[in-house]
């Protein structure tokens, strides 16, 4: 049992209930400015902050509610984003029909990684994913219609329900946002709903899930699933933003980025991995023009937070904030 | 009762261990107010008192495996306080923890020998064999995997090998049957006979009656009695009311 | 009639991953030293150069890209090693109308079908270093080929145009094997090359792959047997990295190495101060590109992208780096390029005096006819 | 002991055997627990009541024999499975979720029936309607005041009461016990011991325990086992009396529990 | 000539000796791996970086220095290792109490900075790293060529594998590390000091990579990159083998370097991702992997 609770501890517990209001409150005040931020700041890199997020978020359903560490989640945004690529590129789907299949073909990855993987916990889990991952990393370089190394180039945006033109940058913006609050959304029910708190549960205390009669692996397939398909919808969008997908997306450098964004925002709060995505893409952006070596600073972050910093930036807030309830 | 142990040559009377004003922390929450008690050289004591009296709190103190100590515990004259804590038991102190401590990756023959001989006079494998029939045979068992009771025994069983002169024995009967209860009374009896100075910490103050020389009852991180056994009858009733049964 | 009085040249390039030694910072000094020689002004504007690193991330390079055009008044993009960021590049410059001079990257497609108007492809491309070592080792009377490819598509592409040129001259492949990226030990490949027969192995890879395949080959003792190593796509940076001890008796194609003649001494020295070690290709290449732009920029007086990319293709490329170049329509600048072979640890007078001339590629047989690039800009 | 009619025994053990790698810990036992009746397994150190306990709740898998529960073969069933179907356990060490509320403790057992437990995109407050029956069971235990307080936070005896709480949401029908009140101090035993007996008013209680006088209180049948096999059987009065189960067991009797 | 599958045999002799070859690395390296894990339940993500760090510094005393291979095999693997004590002293010992995925998490990390720190320096394409006088040149099997220098490499490190299997798994040795993973303050409270002990485990486990570092320079180049994609292929192994288990972890990676070899001789695109299928199966048949105990 001592084991059980060990892999857990990782997962810090999420906003009491007390606080409900308080995250509609500022959930309302951050989607007013999301909405009015592309006049001040530059809409791609909104964009990408958004896609990123929204890849972040997904990877926190797992680590943050159900307690395991994927290190393989670049699989399914850049796979997916292969995806998007191919079908509205080669094959003239529609951007919703694209974002649709970067979906499901990321669900259907997940159910295989989670086949395999769902039967161990903690870091057996997290180096299973890992490998598997790289299996998809090699399979997107040898594949002839990921064109290697040169990746898939000039991907149309196309027309969004044949009526938004998504060439327009403000469209495309508010279809990205359109997209992450929905993904966000889901992923909030989510983890307030009762699958939820089964998940909760399992994390706690897996025999004793399994004891009250819960198949636990069935539990952690769903989210392992769920947080694929939103990882997968975050890839696809990607694609269609930058139009383009490449084998950045799918190294296992990608992977540990998702980690260190939800680490850096705070692993197991629903906004941590948002502000962590935010900020890890304006870290990279800035050190573009600088002379520091970008790996050395983003490694300098991950020890400092794994050392003194674990609940991550939203986490330290929260638990700032005066407890209430009870 | 197992022959051939070696007859240390006792000196009962000395002080063994003293704790004096031990205060002691885990993290934030301070456990331990000032806790006094004396062991002499050959003597069996043990602690009384609920859950969460602070009588593991005091043994752990005691290995120096608590967060922060002040106060003084000294053994055979020295301070422990500030010492290193893998040297504590390199003294000839034996910890039986209360939750056992059997390791699951080591077969029980490596979980018997793992503690370090610290002084002469241990008890020898066919000895303990002798003590606990239960461990015969079993050597090559994955340690865990012994029944409860049974780690209980390698627990102690462990301790006996290395020597050390003071045994600290935390809720040794728990989870055993009545006849290893027995069994082991018999054998703190035979350790105390051997000139072993033992503590011990029970909640099955029967058993504690049989074998102690006087009794320590904490409450709330102190010491709050001394009963000396031949008085325990006297004073059956102030102890019911402070184990609350 | 230059827009903000600036002209803002970004140098983008990998600063920190792969292709850093091959062009990093050291494409940041070329750029500013052809900068410097017109004082850093032209057509009374000042001239900046501003550097980014991609990270060899494409997603880096478009929205760096993006934001220095929408944001950061920059008028010319250089540089961009990795195909794949500089194909995102070549679409928003496309898009945005700016010029972009690729010394870095060797996708034929920037000048194929993805070619831009205001795309000049300048150093190298795939095909000038896989036909071009294709033909010059069959003129040696190297006829029997086997590769050593990279599983993906740029070593495919390699070994398929070296292909295509020894067997239209009537060579032979007697095999190729397959290994995919970052494979570290090659032993297992070369020794099936070796029992081949082949006359040359070609390297149909690149950086750490091809360094790794070299130094086991040697180990192998491969060019000792009488085999020729070629490597498909590989820079003095790579060579340096070897030592010629490994390296010795390898036949590459480069489109500039330092100690050709005394302007490129000259300015491989001034480099060298700068930088501490000579210039790439890559690197010479984008302070010739740049400096063409520039001379450009003047000629036209403005930095409308349209009168500069006429400009460029209009004047002859003439520098330390390329005699007589000239751009064709779809955008690729040709110049004559080299066969090279390492020279050995005796023939070596000193530091990075590494490679033997063997043979000078015309320009017109060096690189791919226009017509066939499929770039629609050609009529 | 005389063949009970079968409708009577609603969990019981054919020829139960488990080895490991040559150690045989429970030979041939055959273990018939009557409906409505809380039955004790006991036994000296080593003699295989955990894992017949384990066997029987399907954390280990028998080497041979049979297990039937109201009639039905569950050998092969997996532990999720038998508790869906009414035969739900504790473990020895407290078993809860530390992070959750007692309420919510209590409310994941609660909610399982409701079918719901995959539906991530259901609200909440859609558990909100069990919040009254959580808390009929948490007075039941006497944890009221302590509703709404994480798990973690609770004294050991109160998180046993809780675990209790939890089992009970379930509304088992057999109810597995694994020691349950090993570790506990005398305050707690006895309020413990009598909520066993109370949840155990109209349902199955099958409990494996060293603390002899509680067992002697509780139980109707004693099971004792010795070395894997079962040595008597019988009610207290019965079963203490036997000399052999006093050799083997309680020895010359005054150190036991109190 | 009979064949086999096309293939005909010396050439396959061949192949699988260089697959011995590549697996001893692979055993070497998933050695100390299995070591951290078994002994600290530590994930080390910087043993690739390790292992780098290893063949620089080997490069750095040739070149610098003037210490040879000889030397740089006995100085290098001290130098990792002490380096390893400092980590683990000054950070990896603060997570011991947390979870085990921290110190996954702060590995990476530290892989992240050591291998940008090199590659910041001395640049991406790599150091060249002489082979030693003595094992130069080669032997002409018959079948193969074989480099003295990759005998010697199969020598040694089979040697070094065994070595410190029998070390850990006959010694009360292992016995201290495996029972101070379980329960680090019990075994102190038998006077061992286990901070020590852990922080010399950890330095011996990444000494192992520094020392296959050392090994590898001649044979690939000294580069910042070279450890990168290996990890990920012995982290396969490890897992394969039982994550923990020695044994396990040594007779793994010689198989897969074999089945690696193979495979690049039938199927060479896949030899990249046979392991990672390998690790599938394995994992659907035996989820603790080949050697691994269920916890
Ligand atoms: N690791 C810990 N961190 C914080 N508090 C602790 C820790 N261990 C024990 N405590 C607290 O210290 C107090 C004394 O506990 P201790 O274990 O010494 O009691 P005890 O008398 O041995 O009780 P028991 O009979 O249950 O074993 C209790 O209030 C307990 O909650
Ligand atoms: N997995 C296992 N491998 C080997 N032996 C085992 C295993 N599990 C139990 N045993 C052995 O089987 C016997 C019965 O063990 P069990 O745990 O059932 O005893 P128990 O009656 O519960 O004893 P206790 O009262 O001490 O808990 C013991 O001798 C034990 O060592
Ligand atoms: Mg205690
Ligand atoms: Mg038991």
């Amino acid at each position: 049992m001592s084991a059980a609770s060990n892999s857990t501890s990782v997962a810090m517990r999420g906003p009491s209930r007390g606080s409900t209001m308080a995250t509609t409150l500022i959930a309302a005040v951050l989607l007013l400015i999301a909405v009015a931020a592309p006049f001040v700041l530059y809409p791609v890199f909104l964009m990408k902050v958004l896609c990123f997020a929204l890849f972040a978020c997904a990877f926190n359903l797992l680590i943050g509610f159900a307690g395991l560490l994927s290190f393989g989640h670049a699989a399914f945004f850049g796979g997916a984003a292969y995806v998007t690529a191919h079908v509205v590129k080669e094959w003239g789907w529609a951007p919703e029909f694209g974002l649709l299949a970067a979906t499901v073909v990321a669900a259907g990855l997940g159910l295989v990684f989670g086949l395999i993987a769902i039967r161990r916990q903690g870091i057996y889990f997290a180096m299973i994913t890992l490998a598997l991952s790289q299996m998809v990393f090699f399979l997107a370089l040898q594949l002839p219609f990921t064109h290697g190394e040169d990746g898939i180039q000039g991907v149309p945006r196309g027309t969004l329900f044949g009526l938004f033109d998504l060439s327009q940058p403000l469209t495309m913006y508010y279809t990205v946002l359109a997209i992450f609050v929905a993904g966000f959304a889901l992923i909030w029910r989510t983890v307030h709903s009762p699958f939820g708190q089964v998940l909760k549960a399992i994390r706690e205390n897996e025999p004793r899930a399994v004891s009250l009669g819960y198949r636990t692996d069935r539990y952690k397939l769903v989210a392992f699933v769920l947080s694929a398909s939103l990882a997968g919808l975050a890839g696809g969008t990607k694609a269609l933003v930058f139009q383009l997908a490449s084998l950045t997306d799918v190294t296992w450098q990608m992977s540990g980025e998702v980690v260190l964004m939800t680490l850096l925002g705070g692993m197991g709060t629903l906004f941590g991995p948002v502000v962590g995505a935010g900020l890890v893409v304006t870290l990279e952006s800035y050190l573009a023009s600088t002379s520091l070596p970008v790996p050395v600073v983003i490694g300098c972050i991950f020890v400092v937070c794994v050392l003194v910093f674990r609940r991550g930036i939203v986490g330290e807030l929260l638990a700032r904030l005066p407890r209430r309830g009870h | 009762m197992p022959d051939g142990m070696q007859t240390k040559t006792a000196r009962t009377g000395t002080a063994m261990l003293e704790i004096a004003d031990l205060h002691g922390f885990y993290g934030e929450s301070h456990v331990l107010h000032g806790v006094s008690l004396e062991v002499r050289q050959g003597e069996v004591v043990t602690l009384l008192g609920r859950n969460g009296a602070g009588k593991t709190s005091t043994m752990r103190a005691v290995m120096g495996i608590m967060g922060k100590r002040t106060g003084s515990i000294r053994f055979q004259g020295t301070e422990l306080i500030g010492m290193a804590q893998h040297k504590i038991p390199r003294l000839g102190i034996g910890y039986v923890p209360e939750e056992r401590g059997i390791f699951s990756s080591l077969s029980v023959d490596e979980n018997l020998t793992l503690p370090p001989v610290v002084k002469e006079g241990g008890m020898t494998v066919p000895q303990i064999h002798d003590l606990f029939p239960n461990l015969k045979g079993r050597g090559s068992t994955q340690g865990t995997r012994l029944s409860g009771g049974e780690q209980q025994m390698l627990a102690i069983a462990r301790i006996l090998r290395t020597g050390a002169t003071l045994i600290l024995l935390d809720e040794p009967t728990e989870g055993l049957a009545p006849v290893i209860i027995e069994q082991i009374g018999v054998a703190v009896r035979a350790l105390k006979a051997r000139g072993f100075t033992i503590v011990l910490v029970e909640q099955n103050f029967r058993f504690a009656a049989t074998i102690a020389d006087r009794h320590y009852v904490m409450e709330e991180g102190h010491v709050v009695d001394m009963i000396p056994n031949d008085q325990l009858q006297a004073n059956m009733d102030k102890l019911h009311t402070y184990l609350g049964v | 009639q230059v827009s903000d009085n600036v002209i803002r040249i970004g140098v983008l390039n990998d600063r920190s991953g792969i292709y850093a030694d091959l062009a990093g910072e050291g494409s940041a000094v070329a750029a500013r030293m052809a900068a410097e020689e017109f004082g850093n002004k032209v057509a009374g504007a000042a001239v900046e150069i501003v550097v980014a690193d991609h990270q060899n991330k494409a997603d880096i390079a478009a929205s760096k890209a993006r934001e220095w055009v929408d944001t950061g008044g920059v008028d010319a993009i250089a540089d961009v090693p990795n195909s794949a960021a500089a194909l995102a590049v070549q679409g928003i410059t496309k898009e945005k109308k700016r010029i972009f001079l690729m010394s870095g990257p060797g996708a034929t497609a920037l000048s194929g079908a993805q070619c831009s108007p205001y795309g000049f492809q300048w150093t190298y491309d795939n095909y000038a270093m896989a036909a071009g070592t294709g033909r010059a080792l069959y003129e040696q009377g190297k006829k029997k080929w086997f590769f050593v490819t990279a599983d993906y598509a740029f070593g495919q592409s390699l070994e398929e145009e070296t292909t295509k040129m020894v067997k239209s001259l009537g060579g032979t492949i007697v095999g190729s094997v397959r290994h995919p990226l970052g494979t570290a030990d090659f032993s297992s490949f070369l020794l099936q090359a070796q029992g081949s027969g082949a006359d040359v192995i070609g390297l149909a890879n690149a950086g750490g792959d091809t360094v790794n395949a070299v130094k086991q080959a040697a180990e192998f003792g491969i060019t000792q047997s009488g085999q020729s190593l070629a490597g498909l796509l590989m820079f003095i940076s790579d060579v340096n990295a070897l030592g010629l001890q490994s390296a010795q008796g390898l036949m590459l194609t480069t489109g500039f190495y330092w100690d050709m003649d005394d302007q490129t001494r000259d300015w491989s020295k001034k480099f060298e101060a700068k930088v501490g070690k000579k210039p790439t290709m890559v690197q010479a290449g984008v302070y010739s590109a740049v400096k063409h732009y520039l001379k450009a920029v003047e000629a036209a007086k403005t930095d409308d992208a349209d009168k500069v990319a006429a400009k460029m293709r209009e004047l002859p490329v003439e520098d330390m780096f390329a005699k007589k170049g000239k751009i064709a329509a779809n955008g690729r600048m040709f110049h004559d390029m080299y066969l090279a072979q390492v020279k050995t640890p005796a023939e070596s007078k000193g530091a990075w005096d590494y490679y033997k001339i063997v043979k000078t590629i015309p320009a017109d047989t060096a690189f791919m006819d226009p017509k066939q690039s499929g770039c629609a800009l050609v009529k | 002991m005389n063949a009970a009619p079968n409708d009577d025994i609603i969990l019981e053990a054919r020829n139960l055997t488990k080895e490991f790698k040559g150690f045989v810990a429970v030979k041939e036992v055959n273990l018939q627990v009557r409906r409505g009746t809380i039955h004790a397994l006991i036994g000296p150190n080593g003699a295989g009541k955990s894992t017949v306990f384990n066997l029987l709740t399907k954390f280990l898998t028998p080497t041979r024999g049979q297990i039937l529960y109201k009639g039905r073969d569950i050998t092969r069933t997996k532990p999720a499975d038998i508790a869906l179907m009414g035969l739900v356990r504790s473990f020895q060490i407290s078993a809860v979720f530390p992070h959750l509320s007692v309420l919510e403790n209590v409310r994941v057992a609660l909610q399982r029936p409701l079918g719901t437990s995959f539906h991530f995109w259901k609200s909440e407050s859609s558990l909100y309607d069990l919040h009254g029956r959580a808390q009929e069971l948490i007075e039941a235990v006497n944890l009221t005041p302590w509703a709404n307080h994480t798990a973690a936070e609770l004294p050991y005896g109160r998180k046993r009461a809780l675990e209790i709480a939890t089992t009970l949401a379930l509304d088992p029908e057999v109810m597995l016990l694994d020691e349950p009140l090993a570790g506990m101090g005398h305050e707690d035993i006895e309020g413990t011991a009598a909520l066993i007996k109370r949840v155990a008013a109209d349902r199955t209680v099958l409990m494996v325990e060293h603390n002899l006088s509680v067992v002697a209180h509780l139980s109707d049948t004693i099971t004792v086992l010795r070395r894997g096999e079962i040595l008597a059987e019988g009610p207290y009065q019965v079963v203490s009396k036997n000399p052999q189960v006093m050799e083997a067991y309680m020895g010359t009797g005054g150190t036991g529990h109190a | 000539m009979f064949s086999l599958l096309g293939v005909p045999p010396q050439v396959l002799f061949g192949q699988l000796l260089l697959g011995l070859i590549n697996g001893s690395f692979y055993a070497l390296l998933s050695l100390g791996l299995a070591v951290i894990f078994g002994m600290l339940n530590v994930i080390n993500f910087a043993h690739g970086a390790l292992y780098m760090v290893g063949a620089f510094v080997a490069w750095l005393l040739l070149t610098y220095a003037g210490v040879g291979y000889w030397g740089a095999l006995v100085v290098a693997p001290v130098v990792v290792g002490l380096l390893g004590i400092v980590l683990e002293k000054t950070m990896l010992s603060r997570l011991y109490k947390l979870d085990h995925l921290y110190g996954l998490l702060l590995t990476f990390g530290l892989a992240l900075i050591l291998e940008g720190a090199f590659r910041h320096q001395y640049g991406v394409s790599g150091q060249p790293y002489p082979i030693p006088a003595a094992l130069q040149g080669g032997q002409n099997l018959g079948f193969m060529f074989l480099p003295n220098y990759r005998a010697w490499v199969v020598v040694a490190s089979l040697t070094v594998c065994f070595g410190t299997w029998f070390a850990i798994e006959r010694t009360k040795l292992g016995a201290y590390l495996r029972a101070a993973t379980e329960n680090p303050t019990l075994v102190q409270a038998f006077g061992i000091n286990v901070p020590v002990m852990v922080s010399l485990t950890y330095g011996f486990g990444v000494a192992l990579a520094g020392l296959a570092g050392v090994l590898a320079a001649p044979i690939y180049q000294v580069s910042p990159l070279m450890g990168t994609n290996l990890i990920i292929i012995v982290f396969a192994v490890v897992v394969i083998g039982g994550m923990g288990s020695i044994l396990g972890a040594i007779i793994t990676g010689l198989g897969l370097g074999l089945l690696e070899g193979l495979t690049k001789v039938f199927y060479p695109e896949a030899s990249n991702i046979v392991v990672f299928v390998v690790m599938a199966i394995v994992l659907l048949i035996k989820p603790a992997g080949l050697f691994g105990r269920e916890r």
